[in-house]
């Protein structure tokens, strides 16, 4: 059975300091999907990553965990990402953990 | 350099003076009688706030059995009368009038000298005033002065029959709770209430009121501030989406950037502001200073058209406030429509052209009727 | 002229956390660097807290300590679609003097760990991320760059506690990436309860805790459990899974946890909770054989920046302590004897190590991790082979035991065949010598 | 320049949920912050003193775990922190924290004469808006409220040229220092520190003052004596429950749709009528 789970409200209950305007984490290639990439969209707890209609892959990362699981992905598979935490202080700040 | 401010000026002693907490009112307090509201009047136009406040203070006064009375400081140029006569027609038993050239703009020192002066002589038990920046600011003045207390931007105003005091109720933490606060020993009780929620009251044509005036004992050389220059809101495109009366904004279901032209159109042709849901700020279809919902502003306005947007809860909370919520998207269980006050389901790039032409026939229509 | 220290602690975790303690109390005097907006704020953990890590270094921790509720009752549940079947293992015992086991929720726990290494002398800094280290000509270790300008910092030695990604290490050229296989990913979400609410559903009063393993069908096929441990008014309920096998079924994080939240036997435990928190984080699961190098010309690796995580056993945060605590205790011998901190002097962390439970128990499991990952059986097979088992034993329907028994024992045969069986219990009998 | 800067920890309001089935207010692991509007008030005397030189002190009264959001102004490059902590501030209302904070403010004075008192408009969980006026209304200081910009400060005249703004414009402001300034949120945007400020701050010591070494005899003006408004009660505002009337449109066309769209809106809401026919 599948569950919709709509991410987003998931997320809404999560405690983030988005560092406006310097996302942390970019597909050096958005238009070259390779196959691993592709699967970035379902791999990501946050679901930051989407396919737009002209086949691209685009990051909204303002609820990434900075979990490090699509660096690990997209290297295995030989894949481009430029990948680094935010800035001291932003992203995401855990009340519980 | 500068040499370091003089001690405080001790507030005024009278009533300010802390009494036990016991129920009843101490004697010196049962002076104050009667609920006032400052009329704001700038550059000859009363902001109408002031109007919603004689609605609501009209109440507060049947139900305590005072007079209501209206509070008018201003230049000598006629515009004060004129607003003492409006007071009236929207309820004001009298008002209480300070007329001097200095007081042409607003400026904090003879202001809060004025209005201390009047409550002072004629002692009101409620001074309610917009919270507008000037409400705001003189209200925090005055009460420092009177050493009273303040509620600011309340949205409901009662009467606690059994202290006869005013029960104000406000947001608190970001507006996600309420609280009631009261003023019990201490008079004038003060609060300031927000723009568009109290609701307007019908204008009934009235006698002229009945008008003390009283003299401002402060000299142009005394007030260190001067005003240089005013410079109106049309020059400057900055994004006002916190005090807008009227909002449209666009979301995902644009489609694409220059779609967005739809929403400003619309927003044009109804005098309000334009923005749009987080992810159009993302992908870079709007400047972040015009995203609406929790991280963006938080909008409060009379009219909300939201097109092509799913309402996610980041949205709602953002958006909750406005008065009427109109949601535009062709998903008929987005969760917009979960807290939208109206709907209608359909596709935004075509509703939203149509609602240009038919408002502006409408407005047109009701201008030339005017 | 750049800041100067004897060492840095790059990380605010139990790793970080213990070596800082440690540094500080021997004299050392140490900067500690945290990138989250408090210690606490970047770290994820079912979680639970063994208490002799901690009680080495801060015996009344139990007085000061933000700890949940001490653990009474330890449930292995084995699930297939409809049913679990497990054991239960509950002693009053464990209701001693100073328990040995806790939950906890790490973000006050590290808040209050980290108030501790503050007052035993260390500098501690937050919101500041280490990106690099500065290396000399010879290719020492002397000091690390933050993100801040004017971020360059010297010391004798740097002491790596930045987590499961370990990116400065990488950065630094000191160890390659982490591979899918080596990690597993896992999500989580606290759910708030009344306290009597949840002392009436897991059969609980005061301070005592149950904690709930879960494998099998829940998830779905690919090697990795869930669990459900109880806070004082919440439950952290979560599941993680191999990040290589996430790739390979496209199952996406949260909508396993949701059928796991949804479980027959699971679900009543979380009826009118109130999520407030959800969170992803990455586990070691490599063990001995993913460790990288451990020590090198100024810098030393610990916690799970080292890979040292016994998940069997769901050890982490233990060998995260351990680690961290003999690390800084080379480097105060080293420093009271004058020696410079090079790969040669730092070897003397490996070796207490190897002398420690640590790095016992890694390589006694150091094949379980590729067994169990090539086995996905013990995670599908027999948790169904085991519920029918059990399904047909309980029921008193006229059949007679004898014929029960065979069923039984065929449905085994059918599921595995003998040569699966014998095979199966030879590699794990191997992979736990 | 001597900017003296007034902030307050308060809870992270984002983070306070209303329980959706049970309506009560869940509190749990809300973590505490500077108030955001008081980051605009710092970063502003901050960029004073980078334009200017001298100081900037950090004030602020609260429980002793408010050192926490000075030790974070002090990271943004404050360079002095005081902390105003006693138990009769307790329960203090705007007036209340007016007086206390004024004679903290009079005694760091004292030592360095105080040009400009920055304060944040109001704050996320009093939002009352009034320490500001109620400090300048008690120290003298010219008030300067809802600040947009800062278009000159000349030190050695005592002046300064503010943008204020009003109700459909700003007004062009000219005062004479000292002055007290609360910035309107969006004026600026707070800097990421250096590591010299994140190392000061961490070394930094914190100033503490209790009542009596602030100077304050009157202690019936502090805490809930000294508050004229009393909070009676803390309640969750009701949840929209009825969804949206949908207005019927199908088999429609968008322009024969729109006219009935528009009769729907100025129906439900006579304050909208009246505002779309003030045009």
């Amino acid at each position: 059975m599948t569950t919709s789970v709509k991410v987003e409200e998931k997320l809404f209950q999560n405690r983030y300091l988005v560092d406006e305007g310097r996302p942390h984490i970019k597909i050096k290639d958005p238009n070259a999907v390779s196959p691993t990439l592709a699967k970035l969209v379902t791999l990501c707890p946050a679901g930051c990553w989407s396919m737009q209609p002209d086949g691209s892959l685009s990051g909204s990362l303002d609820g990434c965990f900075e979990c490090g699981t699509c660096r690990i992905v997209a290297r295995a598979a030989g894949d481009e990402i430029e990948w680094s935490y935010p800035r001291g202080g932003y992203g995401i700040s855990y009340k519980f953990g | 350099m500068s040499s370091a401010p003089t001690p405080p000026r001790a507030p005024a002693k009278g009533p300010g003076k802390p009494a036990g907490r016991s129920r009843e009112l101490p004697e010196h307090l049962k002076a104050y009688k009667g609920v006032w509201v400052f009329i704001e009047l700038e550059r000859g136009r009363v902001h109408p706030v002031s109007w919603e406040l004689l609605g609501e203070g009209r109440k507060l006064a049947d139900t305590l059995g005072v007079e209501l009375a209206g509070v008018i400081i201003g230049p000598n140029d006629g515009s004060v009368g004129a607003a003492g006569a409006d007071a009236a027609a929207y309820g004001a038993d009298l008002v209480y009038v300070i007329e001097d050239p200095i007081l042409a703009a607003y400026r904090t020192d003879p202001f809060t000298r004025g209005l201390t002066a009047l409550v002072e002589a004629h002692k009101p038990e409620i001074l309610l005033l917009g919270a507008t920046t000037l409400g705001r600011d003189l209200a925090g003045a005055v009460a420092t002065t009177l050493a009273t207390g303040l509620t600011a931007d309340c949205t409901e105003l009662a009467i606690d029959m059994e202290t006869r005091t005013l029960a104000s109720t406000r947001p608190t933490f970001g507006g996600s709770l309420l609280c009631t606060i009261q003023t019990l020993h201490f008079r004038p009780q003060m609060a300031t209430i927000r723009p568009r929620v109290m609701s307007m009251p019908d204008r009934r044509d009235a006698a002229a009121p009945r008008v003390v005036t009283e003299p401002l004992s402060m000299e142009e050389e005394q007030i260190v501030t001067k005003v240089l220059d005013f410079i109106p809101d049309r020059d400057q495109d900055t994004a006002h989406l916190a005090y807008a009366d009227v909002v449209v904004g666009g979301g995902l279901g644009l489609g694409s950037a220059e779609n967005f032209r739809l929403v400003r159109e619309l927003a044009h042709v109804l005098g309000g502001e334009y923005g749009g849901s987080r992810p159009l700020v993302q992908k870079g279809w709007i400047p972040a200073d015009r995203q609406i919902g929790q991280t963006g502003r938080t909008i409060r306005p009379k009219l909300y058209i939201a097109a092509g947007i799913s309402g996610a809860i980041q949205h709602r909370v953002g958006t909750e406030g406005a008065d009427v919520i109109l949601a535009i998207n062709t998903d008929a269980n987005a969760p917009i429509f979960d807290f939208a006050t109206h709907g209608v389901v359909a596709d935004a790039l075509e509703m939203l052209p149509a609602l240009t032409e038919a408002f502006r026939r409408r407005l047109e229509g009701a201008a030339r009727a005017a | 002229m750049p800041e100067r220290f004897e060492a840095i602690v790059v990380g605010g975790g139990p790793a970080g956390n213990a070596a800082t303690l440690t540094l500080a109390r021997g004299g050392v005097h140490v900067l500690q660097i945290e990138r989250g907006e408090y210690a606490g704020a970047k770290n994820v953990q079912g979680a639970i807290l063994y208490a002799d890590a901690v009680e080495d270094m801060i015996p009344e921790f139990r007085d000061e300590a933000p700890l949940e509720r001490h653990i009474v009752e330890q449930r292995m549940w084995m699930l297939d679609e409809r049913s679990h079947v497990g054991t239960h293992y509950r002693s009053e015992d464990f209701n001693e003097e100073r328990p040995n086991r806790y939950t906890i929720l790490r973000a006050p726990f590290d808040k209050w760990f980290s108030a501790t290494v503050k007052k035993a002398g260390a500098l501690v800094i937050c919101e500041t991320t280490v990106l690099d280290l500065l290396r000399d000509g010879s290719g020492r270790v002397i000091g690390v760059k933050t993100d801040r300008e004017g971020g360059e910092i010297h010391a004798d030695v740097v002491i790596l506690a930045d987590g499961v990604n370990s990116l400065v290490a990488q950065r630094a050229g000191l160890r390659n990436e982490v591979k899918p296989d080596h990690v597993a990913l896992a999500v989580k979400e606290t759910h708030f309860l009344p306290s009597d609410v949840l002392e009436q559903r897991f059969n609980i009063s005061g301070e005592e805790g149950v904690v709930i393993e879960a494998a099998g069908a829940v998830t779905e096929g690919m090697l990795g459990t869930g669990f459900i441990y109880t806070n004082k008014e919440s439950l952290s309920v979560g599941i993680g899974c191999l990040v290589s096998d996430f790739v390979d079924t496209g199952v996406t994080p949260y909508g396993l946890l949701e059928r796991f939240k949804q479980h027959p036997s699971i679900r009543q435990l979380l009826d009118g909770s109130e999520v407030k928190e959800y969170a992803a984080h990455l586990i070691p699961e490599g063990g001995y054989r993913a460790m990288p190098k451990l020590f090198g010309d100024g810098w030393l690796i610990v916690g799970d920046a080292a890979q040292m995580v016994n998940s069997l056993h769901r050890e982490g945060s233990n060998m995260a302590m351990s680690s961290g605590r003999m690390a800084a205790e080379t480097v105060v011998e080293l420093r009271r004897n004058g020696q410079p901190m090079t790969a040669k002097a730092l070897r003397l962390y490996r070796e207490k190590l190897d002398a420690s439970y640590v790095i016992k128990d890694l390589k006694k499991y150091r094949d379980l991790p590729s067994v169990l990952h090539r086995n996905k059986q013990f995670v599908t097979t027999y948790p169904r082979l085991l519920s029918r088992a059990a399904q047909t034993w309980i029921r008193v329907d006229g059949e007679d035991k004898k014929t029960k028994e065979r069923a039984i024992a065929k449905s085994f045969l059918k599921g595995r065949s003998l040569r699966g069986l014998v095979g199966d219990a030879f590699k794990i009998a191997r992979a736990m010598r | 320049m001597h900017c003296v800067v007034c902030i307050k920890q308060v809870p992270d309001s984002a983070q306070i949920r209303v329980h959706p089935v049970t309506n009560t207010i869940m509190r749990q692991g809300v973590p505490t912050i500077i108030n955001p509007y008081d980051l605009y008030a710092l970063e502003e005397a901050l960029r004073v003193r980078d334009a200017f030189g001298g100081t900037v002190s950090v004030i602020t009264m609260g429980p002793p775990m408010a050192e926490a959001a000075l030790r974070k102004a002090l990271a943004f490059g404050a360079d002095r922190a005081v902390l105003m902590t006693d138990r009769i501030f307790a329960g203090s209302d705007t007036l209340a924290t007016s007086y206390v904070l004024s004679h903290g403010i009079m005694r760091l004075a004292a030592e360095t004469p105080v040009d400009i008192v920055f304060a944040g408009k109001q704050t996320i969980d009093g939002d009352t808006a009034q320490v500001g006026p109620g400090i300048a209304r008690r120290l003298n200081l010219n008030q300067l409220t809802y600040v947009e910009k800062i278009e000159r400060l000349d030190p050695e005249a005592d002046e300064i040229v503010v943008h204020r703004r009003a109700e459909g414009g700003v007004h062009v402001l000219k005062t004479e220092l000292p002055c007290l300034i609360t910035m309107l949120e969006g004026s600026n945007s707070m800097r990421f520190a250096s590591m010299d400020d994140m190392f000061r701050a961490a070394r930094a010591e914190i100033t503490v003052w209790s009542a009596a070494e602030a100077g304050i005899e009157d202690q019936t003006r502090c805490g809930l004596r000294g508050s004229p408004t009393v909070v009676r009660k803390v309640f969750a505002p009701k949840p929209r429950q009825e969804k949206a009337k949908l207005i019927e449109v199908a088999g429609l066309s968008a322009s024969d749709a729109a006219p009935q769209v528009i009769d729907a809106l100025l129906a439900a809401d006579r304050k909208l009528a009246d505002h779309l026919a003030a045009g």
